[in-house]
């Protein structure tokens, strides 16, 4: 986040952490993890009562959007989620909400926002396919007109807490009846009939990803979130948000974990001496905490200039992306190095950690999808 | 497959090589591609258990080892014929520790009695052995032991902890390095034990690793009982017989467990893993050219990992290198399981964090959490061992070599 | 460009801007996009002078400065005014290391007449001030100097050799630590001078750099003279103030020699460099995937460069960060530097190790030769100072720390 | 080379390292930097002398290819000429002197080989085009049928030593009326009408390279290098010899620096002890001896493959070249920064080092060209 935090913003930072090292500490996610438990809807209550998903919602329901640093602030909330590897669904839910928020119905916001701001509901994410080159390019699902309303057909894939999700925030590319080449939202229950899931196996314990089926699943009028066919520009700005969260999470997850192994070679004696001594440790941490400082400020120069829809956005979204996902991964590979064999067993943290580097740096894009767009963003 | 150099054997080689061909495929399992060498589950301990007994009774068991204690005195030259006859079956790997790192220990510091014993005992498949080295407070500092062993009357009494070592749940004896004097400096104060593992106060814990995986225990001693003629060198000599130990471990880990058999098995032309083509194909990338960057790298990696090791490993035999060589192996193993990690995961890219039924795409990115490896000592002891010993760059510092061990800063024991 | 802040300003302040606006746009030369700033040739030299001469004449120098040595003891707020609209100006660069380290140690540890005219040579454009600190025996050890100072009654005589000075063909005095006790531990036995350039015994010399460029200096001190008013502290407490100059040193590379204008003159957004799109269209590589994976982490590299120096130099500006986190710009401004040379040789591959007439494109190939950096300490120098003063690591032992000097293994001095 | 060299082979080794740290150390390739000077030729001729060429020249026409062991053995030479940044026309003679005996006829062998096997004959070997895709693909020269001749068009890039040619190798690819997309392969004389030089600033001060263009280069059938359209198989031989003298050469060049690095550190003295007892620094030079054994293990392992003519020895050309390329320019790289300012300065060799390992390493195919080889030659 900003090198200098406002006082609000800090007391926002340090009741964050200390509600999620009460209510959401590792303790939690090894125990989801040992008894492979999905969503915990109550803790997730909880975390909406502390205002996370209200950023985005306008006062009239239920938020408090219009006296919020929205994005800034959620923001340092998704980097104190990342110090204790929390497993809820803060990403997609901020998503959904803000995308309501700003391109639905009054219908739609009546409805759906109060339950989104108060944890009651929980959203997922439909983006992209389930294939390699999915992140941040719609393609999975197809939307075709049928009447006045129209048929979703395909499959959404790395789809978040999709197995818990009420509502689902479907991005889909028009078939050849609709508007050809544009993308359409839609807004619905999970549970529309035509919707199946299919669970993968997720490398991070504490993320349940699965793959989203629709056959034929008939929408009406009412389920079509802005405009058909010219979803397109809100879809890059909600991406622009997930892509702050995600890499505001990552920067959390490593700083974190690089702080424990400071602290730990501080503390663990070798040859008579703290292991922290050692001068080729040193300096491995040394360029550690060069490339996490570049990852905070790559996080938070995107954080604001995604909040105040600066010119340079979209790019700022995929540096942070690319720099807080290569460095992540490899900072905290290096950390449970450090650790020597301890950092190797189930019963230390630090795999949790690098289990959502690794997963974050490849969702959302992995860093190569990011250096393409950058050329794409250069106009070339 | 097998180099055969059969055209050069003598006579009795021949003969040798004859007897070595009808014993194994009368007695030994097939060698099944791809199986993990040492897996410690009871039937497999078992199957080599009796294949070990078996290569002993038919007299093909410690070749090379010197007639009195047991082996056959011949040459270096019989050993390669075995192991070329041997390529196509299952060698009792669980004993490759014993056979590679404790005989040559024992032989250099034991007594008569000892060294009868531990060769027959281990060459007849009726003793495994392990190494009980590394402990839980010490990291890399191996003379820096907290177990301790006390003398009483005849025999010694171990309390202490271990961990890290293989094989221990399905091992009968272990060598086991414990300090029997904590006033004198760190490595003046040890003392080697010949450790028999299935007896009261020896608890046996195997560890499970991040991806839920066993491949190691941790052992708790609470008065183990060592009677004195199990005592390896004199007390006090504790240092001078790990570092046999620990010489013998670099060399075994360089030529592998059971040395020459994998270079022997192994195609000696550099190949293309038809996995990572699989893994591309299937992600489907094999048109993006990016992807093919990362994928031709990823052979190079491959081939290169093979080419070194197998290149130490014949220098550090020939002795075109010396024995500090064997750590430029362990080092460029460590290298290239990081480098290929980064380089699959980058290709596959989201495919690397789930699971596919049916298919190993999760090792993808599983190998990125997994890199870290610790057998033959951390990334950080070989660096240091190549620079020091192979470089010749001068030692590290260590300010606990002189002091008095109870005076040196150490970590407190794990319960 | 700059960010206009004068609708904050009050009465005092708009007067203030007012006429700076107007000295400069008379006095001052525009500045030129993509000129070296540091640049010692004898007519960048002369107009830098000059400059400096005509903002001293104006009242516009010294801005922060107290008033009895010659400043005009105004708010930081004023200097930021001053900056801001100096953006399109080219500022007089070459005082720069006399203004952010040499005034700041004169001003901690210097005689009331030593401020005095320390401060009005320099700021009246008279005395461009150099640093002669790094020895060619020393490299990062910079306690560890070899030049001797000889008391000789009223004045010391200095013999020697620096390296590493910027800008010594130009200045007219540089800061000079030297030894004045070899009996006694290193650190004891320094004594910081105060040292005219411009005199016999003092031989200059440039250094012909690798690739050609001349940007350091070497000198060679033989019975160089030094009045003992211009010694600079006590003698034997040379350590102390250069402990000042080395910190105001980092904090002098943090801010930028012009603090605040390279904030000012930047755009604050980050923006994609047109120089790579030019090499990577001219190579023909636009169209391939592969170079545009290279090209894009290139963008990448450049922007997080961008933006951590200036957040980490906004940071140590606003206390938010301690001053030893400026070590983490240069290691990034270094790590950046070699990521960068790599990811474009890569991309024009051949074309990067020829020289293209009319095009720069020969320096992606030297950029791979010349990715050293030494100003500011080296990569060691930094590394060390990250982990130990920045993240609290313990400090790296050093075994000459407190033995009389002259039993220290040093290295010859170079003839 | 092989960890166990004959003794024949060790006795090559010494007896190259003594002849060039005599007659052609690196303070002639720095006369040559400083004074901008061209091909030594003379020199040249005595490294002829010591049998460097002869290797691949038959018995009957000045040479003792039937006795050596033509690629081992000249593989150990290219490795001592790494030692010493040689600057002479190793590579583009020897690929000549082996094409000429391998494909020549007995006319051309008669002519050229004896010339070749002296040193009297400097060849220059024109390969690829003069873009960034240079390297290992022909393309730059277009051979078009003229009757029982030939004619040439176009421009080959990067040739070595075509300034003091006598004699050009050059590898065309044939024009529509010329057998399709076959390759053809000349031997003509350098100052063949029609020819002209553009030389290029190299980085490596130690190398001298041009772009050759070809305007209607006239030639008789005689000048043609066995049969047309069908050099592809020969040129690929060809390649493999360059790549391994290349690899080779790295592989020394790397060796003595990292040599001569290492003996800095022993010597170098700072804060009371030689910088070669940091760990941090003596950590960063395990890992350069580590890819360094590594680059010697692929060099070898090719080198072999290649005097064998084993079925991998196109993969293992490009394995050596990979490795060695890139590890080379990092290796010294840092240990030009292990040497602290003075590595920085022009007076320091350590530069040439450098210059030659980063020129080589983009130099007959960089490692990106041979990752994409090795894709095809795994057949996708």
């Amino acid at each position: 986040m900003d090198i200098d935090l406002t006082d609000d913003q800090r007391m926002l930072q340090d009741t964050t952490r200390r509600f999620l090292e009460d209510r959401s500490p590792v303790t939690a996610l090894r125990k989801i993890a040992d008894n492979k438990l999905g969503l915990d809807r109550a803790i997730w209550r909880e975390c909406a009562e502390q205002g996370w998903v209200a950023l985005f919602v306008p006062e009239a329901f239920g938020g408090f959007s219009e006296s919020a640093q929205g994005v800034l602030d959620a923001a340092i909330i998704a980097e104190e989620t990342g110090r204790v590897v929390f497993s809820g669904p803060l990403l997609p839910t901020c998503v959904a909400a803000f995308a309501i928020a700003q391109a639905g119905s009054d219908a739609q916001r009546e409805a759906l926002l109060p339950g989104l701001a108060a944890g009651e509901t929980v959203a997922a994410w439909c983006l992209s396919g389930p294939g390699v080159r999915a992140g941040i390019e719609p393609g999975g699902v197809i939307a075709t007109r049928d009447g006045d309303g129209f048929v979703l057909n395909g499959t959404a894939g790395f789809v978040q807490d999709a197995a818990d999700a009420d509502l689902l925030l479907v991005t889909a590319v028009d078939g050849a009846n609709n508007n050809g080449a544009g993308v359409s939202q839609f807004v619905i229950p999970a549970g529309t009939a035509g919707i199946t899931l299919a669970p993968r196996n997720a490398l991070d314990l504490g993320r349940r990803l699965a793959d989203v089926r629709f056959d034929g699943v008939r929408l009406g009028a009412d389920a079509l979130l802005g405009t058909a066919g010219e979803a397109a520009a809100m879809v890059e700005r909600q991406l622009q948000l997930a892509l702050v969260l995600q890499s505001a999470e990552t920067v959390g997850v490593t700083d974190r974990a690089l702080e424990f192994t400071l602290d730990y070679m501080k503390q663990r004696m070798a040859f008579g001496r703290p292991i922290g001594s050692f001068q080729a440790l040193k300096h491995r941490v040394a360029d550690h905490a060069t490339q996490l400082e570049g990852a905070k400020a790559a996080v938070a120069h995107a954080a604001r200039a995604v909040h105040e829809g600066a010119a340079d956005a979209a790019i700022a979204v995929s540096v942070a992306k690319s720099q807080s996902g290569r460095w992540g991964t490899e900072i905290i590979r290096d950390c449970l190095q450090l650790h020597g064999g301890i950092g190797m067993t189930w019963e230390h943290d630090i795999h949790f950690y690098l289990r959502r580097a690794v997963s974050n740096e490849a969702l959302w894009g992995a860093p190569p999808v990011h250096h393409e767009r950058l050329c794409r963003l250069a106009g070339l | 497959m097998a180099q055969d150099t059969s055209v050069r054997d003598d006579e009795a080689q021949r003969a040798f090589r004859l007897k070595a061909r009808a014993v194994l495929a009368e007695q030994l399992p097939p060698r099944v591609p791809g199986q993990t060498e040492m897996v410690w589950d009871d039937e497999t301990v078992a199957t080599d258990r009796r294949s070990q007994r078996a290569l002993w009774d038919a007299g093909l068991a410690a070749i090379t080892l010197p007639r009195e204690y047991g082996g056959l005195g011949l040459s270096q030259r019989h050993a390669d014929i075995f192991y070329e006859e041997a390529t196509a079956y299952r060698l009792p790997w669980q004993f490759g520790i014993g056979f590679n790192v404790v005989i040559p220990t024992v032989l250099a510091h034991g007594t008569e009695e000892q060294k009868q014993w531990v060769v027959r005992g281990m060459y007849s498949g009726e003793h495994i052995w392990c190494q009980l080295l590394s402990e839980p407070s010490g990291g890399s500092d191996l003379a820096g032991v907290l177990t301790r062993a006390e003398q009483h009357g005849d025999e010694w009494r171990l309390t202490g902890s271990k961990v890290w070592t293989t094989g221990a749940t399905h091992a009968d004896y272990g060598i086991c390095l414990a300090r029997t004097d904590p006033a004198v400096p760190k490595h003046a104060g040890l003392t080697m034990f010949l450790v028999n593992l299935r007896q009261p106060g020896m608890d046996i814990n195997p560890i499970t690793l991040l991806n839920g995986t066993v491949e190691f225990c941790q052992e708790f001693l609470d008065d183990v009982v060592v009677p004195d003629k199990h005592r390896l060198g004199p007390v006090g000599g504790g240092w001078t017989v790990a570092s046999t130990q620990l010489q013998a471990e670099r060399s075994g880990m360089s030529r592998g467990w059971h040395e020459g058999v994998a270079l022997a098995v192994e195609s000696p032309e550099i190949t293309l893993s038809s996995h990572y083509v699989t893994l591309a194909r299937e992600a489907g990338v094999l048109d993006d050219p990016a992807a093919r960057q990362l994928l031709g790298e990823a052979f190079v990696v491959d081939a290169v990992q093979k080419i070194t090791v197998k290149r130490v490993s014949q220098g550090v035999r020939n002795k075109a290198l010396p024995p500090s060589a064997s750590a430029l192996s362990s080092l460029m193993t460590s290298r290239c399981n990081i480098r290929r990690s980064a380089l699959l995961s980058a290709m596959v890219g989201p495919l690397g964090v789930i699971d596919t039924p049916g298919h190993e795409e999760r090792s993808v990115g599983m190998a990125r959490v997994a890199t870290h490896r610790i057998g033959g000592g951390t990334l950080e002891t070989q660096l240091n061992s190549i620079s020091e010993r192979h470089l010749g760059l001068p030692r590290e510092a260590d300010p606990s070599r002189d002091v008095p061990f109870n005076q040196v800063r150490t970590n407190k024991p794990r319960p």
